[in-house]
């Protein structure tokens, strides 16, 4: 274990050779606002909000899954990049039906959160309003296509906390959707173990306990890194 | 409600294989997938397979490669779908891929292909109700230098018109209605 | 200077937005002494006048009245504000959009054919019931919107602090638990 | 297998060739203008003239000048023959020829004549050319090894084996100047070194053939006419980088280039060119094809990877690079088909001989696919560095039936509109990228004064759009923004703030898109912007409904808009 000193935001940091800048910035008390990001789950860097700027590095940079580097320059905030933040989520908002007066999840909810931080007070861009799927089979759980934004939190966790692979993306691009095993409604799949940990880690109302109505959604997200910890580190620290 | 979805959910597996044992098609993609020593990164491999002896993937199938190669069907399903070449869902007894590639389209390959949605009465990646004919489009088929190229039944024919593409169809038909 | 000249409107919304606004309570009577509220369902004025400085617009605009109107206000309006989600986002009116093309048609055959407990039939009356539009917008998608103030209804406090930037002729900013959806 | 046997297989081949050679091709393009029922009815032509001792005929690759296929042309050896050879010792060439045409073709043989369509070999469209990655495309039999090993095949990968090392190989790519034929134009021998200095007991070599810009189709006809070139370039970078084995990751849509892979690959195995103990060396290296399946975003490198890998295309990002984390984790070299296939010559001829051709910082040739509103479509391959005017005009012979020429695309929808005014710009990495463009993989679109840019932004974002993979947010949903705005600009529904937000779209999509493909799916809106932009603003409507003036409540209102 080597040790690596950069700048963040002109404060001067040490962290890991193995760390990555997200994690180097969280350790020093420097907020990288993320989104497909998930303690405990491992990064794909897919959503672009924690792109941060690096001293003679041309192009953006994910947080989340850039390694930090001996006398890194690292910017984590800038016009630019609030810009290119602010027009991610309005891209989002517009892709599917984010309608937060009537959401499990409104008020605790990560999309919208964001989209606080960052001043999105409206959506620049025409809404496309597509017709997706509200899967209520599950005993237990039901999971709203409207409400996705496909950042896969409940795949990762599903193969690689719970090893079910229950949960995947299906197609591709803009038509890209969250499928149970072969497509199927959720509640006939074969695989699934009804353990939760998808539903702990929705940022948005797109997966939900049953019984929780407008505004009701909370999640525990300390439980998934809690299981991950005890899993690979032989701690259990509730 | 849940009950009745649940009381469907059982397990698939011991049809889909009892079915697969009285099938040569599956004998010859089992044995292919003995080829790839079963191993996963041979998914595409078998998919291709699968499509080729059964004309299109469909969910007992994926669901028998999903067991051989001992993967999630989730998984499978994602990559059938991931892929333009495959087909979850049977084709009409003729295709016609109209090549919707750079130099196709600047050639005019868009009216050709409205002249056959109009002629067929259905839209790109459609088979008309009849079952005769699957028209779809491919991203560029590596045949600019004659196009627009038209793929019909597999063959590729050079410059075509929406009147050639017509009598063409209308050959499969039978008769020009 | 001259009194402000202030309008509200309601399109396509529940009018809680308007509730809302009566939520200012004893802010009203401070508004009283600086604004003229020349234009509101409030109000008893039946069109919409010229040199507007203000207007909130709640609701989203669902019908060719309703675009007839927000285009006549933004002609006629220094500052157009998009007030509370259906003006902002199209929130609830929008849902319809997504039963894709016709849904329009289907709308109205549900609330007034199938839904009807008496008399069934869409009402029709040239002139009298406006057509629905084809899809329902938020209010920035038809006409230009200087400042927005999201919420499903924004509750008063907000609807002062934005009223009252806006009147001193500055640019409103929402920040922090002032910016909320839903 | 050794040297002696390779050239005692040259030679026997060689010695084989009969007095004439009817070349005929076999690309994919003639084919589909029935260019098999030709050299069935050639053969059976030759044989009722009872001239087998005396004509060969062969099916070759690719003879460039697609669009008078099916192409045939004649050879000659030896002295006094009946058919005229021109003083660069050409022979006749047929155009458009039929198999009722073959009788009177073979006749010529014995002094008669024939109506069939003459080409023009001393037409610049074949005399411009430069060819090495073609040089055996027309000229070999890629179905059979022998031909390939008899014009100098394997050659270059037996003197690497025996004569010299790794670093050596490495070094010669880096001074011939080589760079990356897929599109960026990496340099190749930095790429080569990177993978060697990469310490892992397991390397990958990879061919990418995921030839995926539609409009191109230089990869094909590489892959279908002399297989066995990239075979060879593919196992000499092996060899430089210490990989012992090979995938080439090819479309599905190319049937016949897989086919005469698999044969190839055969071939080479049966003589020991491939698999262990290469010409009975310690190298070993073996080659595997996979076959994409339809998704355009594989022609992303790691895409592609996990593609070979049996899962969704989808890319990650990047560092970690393929080269030292690539396939399986491993060190992973990957190149495309023309840069394999320039690897053999360039260790044949040296790389002076190759740094000697083409400008300062773009070596060598490009093979360019010729296509779209122009009169010879086809494949050319000339020096880096050929104006633009003389491949379209020159070679390409303008804008068929009188036409004029409005704008080049280059770069497939990763690349842009270059607009007619600069047609004198010399090909090259740098010149293309000024013009806000890219070299791409070589497909080359001409387009006339009926072409609409606007139209064609359109198109290529609908593309970006479908072949969008899903993963990150601005490909994803920026490509369904954009295609809609120059879908509503289209439509004559679109203000100049459409237009504002279509703009900064662009620049957001280019700079945040985890891949390339999102990173360059606005180029064609943003080059046909910076030539065409008249072109959008004659599509706009007035702002009828946009902001007042100053927008401020205090002040004085502005006059309203006269309504």
């Amino acid at each position: 274990m080597a040790a690596r000193t950069l700048t963040i935001d002109g404060k001067q940091v040490s962290a890991d050779e193995s760390a990555t800048i997200l994690e180097a910035a969280t350790d020093a008390g420097i907020n990288i606002p993320t989104l497909c990001h998930l303690d405990g789950v491992y990064d794909v860097g897919a959503c672009r909000i924690c792109l941060v700027e690096v001293a003679g590095v041309a192009k953006l940079l994910p947080a989340c899954t850039t390694r930090v580097s001996e006398g890194m320059e690292v910017k984590t905030d800038s016009e630019r990049l609030r810009k290119y933040r602010r027009m991610t989520l309005e891209l989002l908002f517009a892709e599917r039906n984010h309608v937060c007066a009537v959401c499990v999840a409104n008020g605790h909810c990560e999309l919208q959160a964001l989209a606080y931080t960052l001043g999105m007070d409206h959506v620049r861009y025409e809404y496309c309003f597509p017709r997706w799927e509200v899967d209520n089979t599950h005993p237990l759980f039901g999971m709203d296509h409207n409400r996705c934004i496909l950042c896969a939190r409940c795949v990762r966790v599903c193969w690689h906390i719970e090893g079910a692979g229950t949960k995947n993306v299906s197609g591709r691009g803009a038509r890209s959707q969250i499928i149970s095993d072969l497509n199927q409604p959720w509640g006939t799949s074969d695989t699934c173990t009804k353990c939760g940990k998808c539903v702990m880690a929705c940022p948005t109302g797109a997966l939900f306990d049953k019984g929780a109505t407008v505004s009701e959604m909370e999640r525990d997200r300390t439980k998934l890194e809690f299981i991950v910890t005890a899993r690979e580190k032989k701690q259990w620290i509730a | 409600m849940t009950a009745t979805l649940l009381s469907k959910k059982q397990n698939r597996l011991p049809r889909i294989l009892e079915h697969a044992s009285g099938d040569k098609r599956f004998k010859i993609l089992e044995a292919h997938m003995k080829k790839h020593q079963f191993k996963h990164d041979a998914l595409i491999e078998v998919l291709h397979k699968a499509q080729e002896l059964f004309g299109f993937l469909e969910d007992d199938l994926l669901l028998f490669i999903a067991y051989k190669l001992k993967l999630p069907a989730s998984r499978v399903y994602g990559v059938a779908t991931f892929y333009h070449f495959f087909t979850l869902k049977p084709k009409g007894r003729h295709t016609c891929v109209v090549c919707m590639g750079t130099a196709c389209y600047v050639k005019g390959a868009d009216k050709v292909l409205a002249a056959i949605e109009e002629h067929a009465g259905i839209k790109a990646g459609e088979t008309t109700p009849d079952n005769q004919v699957s028209l779809l489009t491919a991203r560029c088929i590596g045949a600019c230098g004659i196009a627009p190229a038209v793929v019909y039944d597999g063959t590729v024919t050079p410059r075509q018109t929406p009147e050639t593409a017509l009598e063409q169809l209308k050959g499969w038909t039978g008769h020009g209605h | 200077m001259d009194r402000l000249k202030v309008a509200t409107v309601w399109l396509g919304g529940c009018s809680g937005c308007h509730m809302s606004f009566l939520d200012l309570d004893e802010f009203l009577l401070e508004l009283a002494d600086k604004i003229d509220l020349v234009y509101s369902p409030v109000v008893d004025t039946k069109e919409y006048p010229e040199n507007v400085d203000v207007c909130l617009v709640e609701g989203a605009v669902c019908n060719e009245d309703n675009l007839e109107l927000l285009r006549r206000i933004r002609a006629r309006t220094q500052v157009l504000v998009a007030f509370g989600d259906c003006a902002v986002t199209a929130n609830v009116p929008a849902i319809r959009n997504q039963l894709g093309l016709r849904n329009d048609e289907s709308v109205l055959q549900r609330a007034y054919v199938e839904g009807a407990q008496s008399n069934p039939g869409v009402p029709r009356h040239p002139g009298i019931v406006p057509p629905l539009l084809p899809r329902v917008l938020p209010v920035h998608e038809a006409v230009h919107v200087d400042y927005f103030l999201p919420g499903c209804p924004p509750p008063a406090d907000r609807i002062k602090a934005v009223l009252t930037q806006v009147l001193a002729g500055a640019e409103p900013r929402l920040e922090g638990p002032q910016l909320k959806f839903g | 297998m050794d040297i002696d046997d390779l050239n005692e297989i040259a030679q026997k081949e060689r010695a084989a060739r009969k007095r004439y050679t009817l070349r005929c091709c076999m690309a994919a393009g003639c084919i589909s203008s029935n260019s098999k029922g030709v050299k069935e009815a050639l053969e059976k032509a030759v044989k009722d003239a009872g001239l087998e001792d005396q004509v060969e005929v062969r099916g070759v690759g690719c003879m460039k000048l697609c669009c008078q296929g099916p192409l045939v042309q004649i050879d000659a050896q030896g002295e006094g023959a009946t058919i005229e050879i021109s003083a660069d010792g050409q022979g006749p060439l047929y155009q458009k020829v039929t198999p009722e045409d073959a009788a009177s073709l073979v006749a010529t043989l014995k002094g008669g004549k024939t109506t069939v369509q003459r080409g023009d070999p001393a037409h610049p469209f074949f005399t411009k050319q430069l060819s090495i990655v073609l040089a055996n495309s027309g000229y070999v039999d890629p179905e059979r090894i022998e031909s390939y090993i008899a014009a100098d095949g394997y050659q270059a990968l037996h003197d690497v084996l025996r004569e010299m090392t790794p670093k050596e190989v490495i070094e010669t790519v880096v001074n011939s100047g080589l760079r990356g034929r897929g599109g960026a134009g990496y340099p190749t021998g930095l790429k080569w070194g990177t993978v060697a200095k990469t310490a892992s007991p397991q390397k990958y070599v990879i061919c990418n053939a995921d030839e995926g810009d539609p409009g191109a189709f230089m990869d094909r006809s590489v892959l279908e006419s002399d297989p066995h070139s990239v075979l060879e370039g593919m196992a000499i970078a092996a060899y430089a980088v210490g990989a012992s084995q090979g995938f080439i990751y090819v479309r599905a849509e190319y049937p016949l280039a897989i086919s005469r892979l698999q044969t190839a690959i055969r071939q080479a195995k049966q003589y020991g060119l491939l698999g262990s103990g290469v010409f009975e060396s310690p190298f070993n290296f073996n080659i595997d094809l996979r076959i994409g399946a339809g998704a355009f975003v594989c022609g992303e490198e790691t895409a592609l990877m996990a593609s070979v890998e049996g899962k969704r295309g989808t890319p990650r990002p990047r560092p970690p690079f393929p080269a030292e984390s690539g396939l399986y984790n491993s060190p992973t070299l990957i190149n495309n088909v023309e840069t394999f296939a320039n690897i053999a010559p360039i260790i044949r001829k040296g790389a002076a001989w190759f740094a000697g051709i083409g400008t300062e910082k773009s070596k060598g040739t490009k093979v360019f696919a010729l296509a779209g509103k122009i009169t010879n479509t086809g494949l050319i391959e000339v020096p880096m560095g050929t104006p633009l005017r003389t491949i379209v005009e020159t070679m390409g012979g303008g804008a068929p039936d009188g036409g004029r020429i409005k704008a080049v695309q280059t770069g497939g929808p990763s690349g842009g509109c270059i607009p007619a005014d600069a047609l004198d710009t010399p090909v090259d990495y740098e010149s293309l990228s000024k013009l806000g463009s890219i070299m791409g993989s070589g497909g080359m679109i001409v387009m006339d004064e009926t072409t609409r840019m606007v139209d064609v932004a359109r198109f290529f974002m609908e593309f970006c759009m479908d072949e969008s993979c899903g993963k990150c947010i601005p490909c994803r949903a920026g490509t369904v923004q954009m295609h809609h705005l120059l879908n509503k600009i289209l439509a004559r529904q679109a203000t100049i703030r459409d237009l504002q937000k279509l703009e900064e779209l662009c620049d957001m999509v280019r700079n945040t898109s985890l891949c390339g493909l999102g990173q360059t799916a606005p180029n064609p809106v943003l080059s046909t912007l910076r030539f065409f932009r008249k072109e959008y603003l004659d599509l706009l409507v007035p702002d009828t409904y946009g902001p007042r003036q100053n927008g401020k409540a205090g002040a004085p209102p502005a006059a309203a808009p006269g309504r």
